[in-house]
């Protein structure tokens, strides 16, 4: 049995330093009273594994506002002008990674596989460094897997055994980084008693769920 | 017509009926106002929805958005998954055709749209991964930037795949990158061939006659 | 829109030599009735992928009875004497892959991955004759992608656009094979209106889907 | 008790409450029986599902069955997923347990058990990866076969993972590969270290007092 626990408590636990993986495309699907939560903890020195930094006072725009991340491995930051001052000023190390590259590098964190070996950006500037596998004749990127201390992590409904339902395009990185983290921690808008999500409905199983806080208990 | 919609009624005109198809955000998404209904395309959209459509407007959820994060629609029959299930869709050769934004296109057909460097880095979200795995990629964008040729022999800024996309569609001319190199299909309406060769610093090859753009 | 086809016409579209991979666990989620009639047009020559070959006259098991296989890739055949004793009798070239390689090995078919990075097997006959590849130290066995002609799989129910869901255990290796061949033939239990399936509970997007047979229609 | 519900007895004492325990088909499947509901332990099959438990009598369903292919009960909390979700969280480090049966395992604690080449060509179904990723692996098999030993100084049939079991629970003996070797622990009731011993062709490091299993 999960019960919610205070969102407080929950950041508490994330050390500064730490990798955090923050699910959510554009602030849709993104845990957000957990990163104001961050924020009013004054956490620092994170490296942040992500879509997107969203926009300036949006989701992760929060943390980036705040100055919290070091390092950011994201697909995106074309909507948060104050990720790209960061960089450019070298406050920030950003490393850029294609959207689906990115997706199966998390997936093959948390699935205890070595890598992921893609045709995507092989040529481009994006492979520089990388090593390149051929595979009967094909050439193919290997990318490194990646891992995070904590998975902050939204959803629409958790049962509390801690199973995970999300909401259309709320979805995205949200159950491949439920995987791919030591500490996961959902931030839900409702909570059901187990048995309401049917064995086909559950999108993340519970036994991957640390910690669960209630979202709008602050609002 | 603007200029963007003459842009995206001429692609949607590429579209097969019943296909699968993702349109990037900003010019290209206006492609999907100009496609019938009755063509049943499923729209796809890389945040993790197939089936967008219909007016969002008056039935917002802040659960369904594309790429950009603007409010959509979904058709009845619409499915929604996780960014690895949507790039697997997308690299794995099951998404029919791609409509993409471009800063520039080389002569063998080169695009490139993620990063100007040192000014403008919005990163390649899923252009690298749309450009690599869909089976048709066609750049939607206007001819020239500001004056400047955006078609050129070669590529000024870093380029989003190895892989040559299939059809460039711009305000003046509908270009097709073959072994031979850029072949100019058709032209705008009013718009001459020499209009488009003086604003393409690519060399095109031009095989008369040039049709005109059926707007 | 996709209406349900006759079972023999959807059958008559796979060659003899084909590959096809088949959805199941020992018969459970597999498509019972294209599978009867697989045997019924005495299909040969084909090359099997799927998990197992349940047992004697049930799901692949079928296959095997009527001499359908020539060439399989499986997890498990211990369930199928018939199976062994066409392996041992050199009638079947078997070729046996872990479990959790063979449906990553499915998936990076389907998703255009150059093959997967696993720790399974390594130092075991199964690595026999395969690539090591060395990731930040450690080592990971290169597995190579699968592909298939055909896939053969069973849903629950399908609405008239193709979009399926899976029940329970049948659901297994069903959703990788329909990302992985050419053509995807699903079988299923119960035709659904368009829009009775929200777009959370869709498993596998219709467009993945080329024909439907119902299930029963002979029974 | 029958020999083989004393090792699933014995098991069982091993698993902690909530944790995620996959159990192997036969043998180690009687374990379940042996966990009180209160510990809340959620078992996994590979086939895919996590929740298995209750009993299935009156109440099977086709689509719900085990590793086996046996009908099983699902509790309420269950959830279903594919088979590459299955085994990332194999793989991926996410099960706290597997329990499997075993035909040899060796001095340093490597397992053999899916094949006897010639004879008995199972397959490895998903015990390679079960061996691989599971966090904690025991193995729960009786002592000898046919009166032969069954851990063994090496093994004499393919081993099915370089990585070392962590536990053996046999209906004589239970035993604990380490760097020095195989250490006996424990022994059944009414059985003495040199019967054991004597069943055993491996090495086996007595330290004693040796513990009687608490059955």
């Amino acid at each position: 049995m999960k019960q919610p626990i205070d969102v407080s408590d929950a950041v508490a636990m994330i050390p500064n330093g730490a990798t955090i993986m923050v699910g959510g495309f554009m602030g849709v699907g993104t845990p957000d009273q957990l990163l104001s939560e961050m924020v009013r903890q004054r956490k620092h020195n994170l490296t942040l594994i992500a879509n997107d930094t969203a926009r300036p006072a949006v989701g992760i725009g929060k943390l980036i506002d705040a100055g919290t991340i070091t390092k950011s491995i994201v697909s995106h930051i074309g909507t948060n002008p104050e990720t790209q001052r960061q960089m450019i000023a070298e406050e920030q190390d950003v490393e850029l990674a294609p959207q689906g590259t990115l997706a199966e590098r998390v997936r093959a964190g948390g699935y205890g596989l070595g890598g992921v070996l893609t045709p995507t950006a092989i040529g481009t500037v994006a492979a520089e460094g990388k090593q390149v596998i051929d595979v009967d004749g094909e050439s193919f990127l290997l990318e490194r897997p990646l891992k995070a201390d904590f998975a902050l992590i939204k959803a629409q409904q958790a049962d509390y055994y801690g199973n995970l339902q999300y909401r259309l395009t709320a979805q995205n990185f949200n159950p491949l980084m439920a995987m791919a983290a030591t500490t996961v921690i959902v931030e839900v808008d409702e909570m059901l008693p187990v048995g309401c999500i049917t064995p086909d409905q559950v999108h993340t199983p519970g036994v991957l769920i640390d910690y669960i806080v209630k979202s709008g208990v602050l609002a | 017509m603007n200029i963007k919609q003459r842009i995206a009624q001429r692609v949607a005109q590429e579209i097969t009926p019943g296909s699968l198809v993702n349109l990037g955000i900003g010019l290209p998404t206006l492609v999907a106002q100009h496609v019938p209904v009755e063509a049943n395309v499923f729209f796809q959209s890389e945040n993790g929805v197939i089936g967008i459509g219909g007016f969002p407007e008056g039935m917002e959820n802040p659960s369904l958005t594309d790429a950009g994060g603007g409010y959509i629609g979904a058709l009845p029959g619409a499915a929604a998954f996780d960014s690895a299930f949507s790039f697997g869709l997308i690299r794995g050769g099951h998404l029919d055709m791609t409509v993409l934004g471009g800063l520039q296109v080389d002569e063998q057909g080169h695009l490139a749209n993620w990063i100007i460097p040192g000014k403008m880095v919005p990163g390649m979200g899923g252009a690298m991964d749309l450009v690599c795995g869909a089976r048709q990629v066609i750049v939607a964008m206007t001819h020239t930037a500001k004056g400047n040729a955006k078609i050129l022999q070669e590529l000024t800024l870093p380029k989003t795949s190895d892989r040559c996309v299939d059809l460039i569609v711009t305000d003046l001319a509908v270009i097709k990158p073959c072994d031979q190199g850029l072949i100019l299909l058709e032209v705008a309406p009013e718009v001459s061939v020499d209009e488009v060769l003086a604003a393409t610093e690519a060399k095109l090859i031009v095989e008369h006659p040039v049709k005109v753009m059926a707007l």
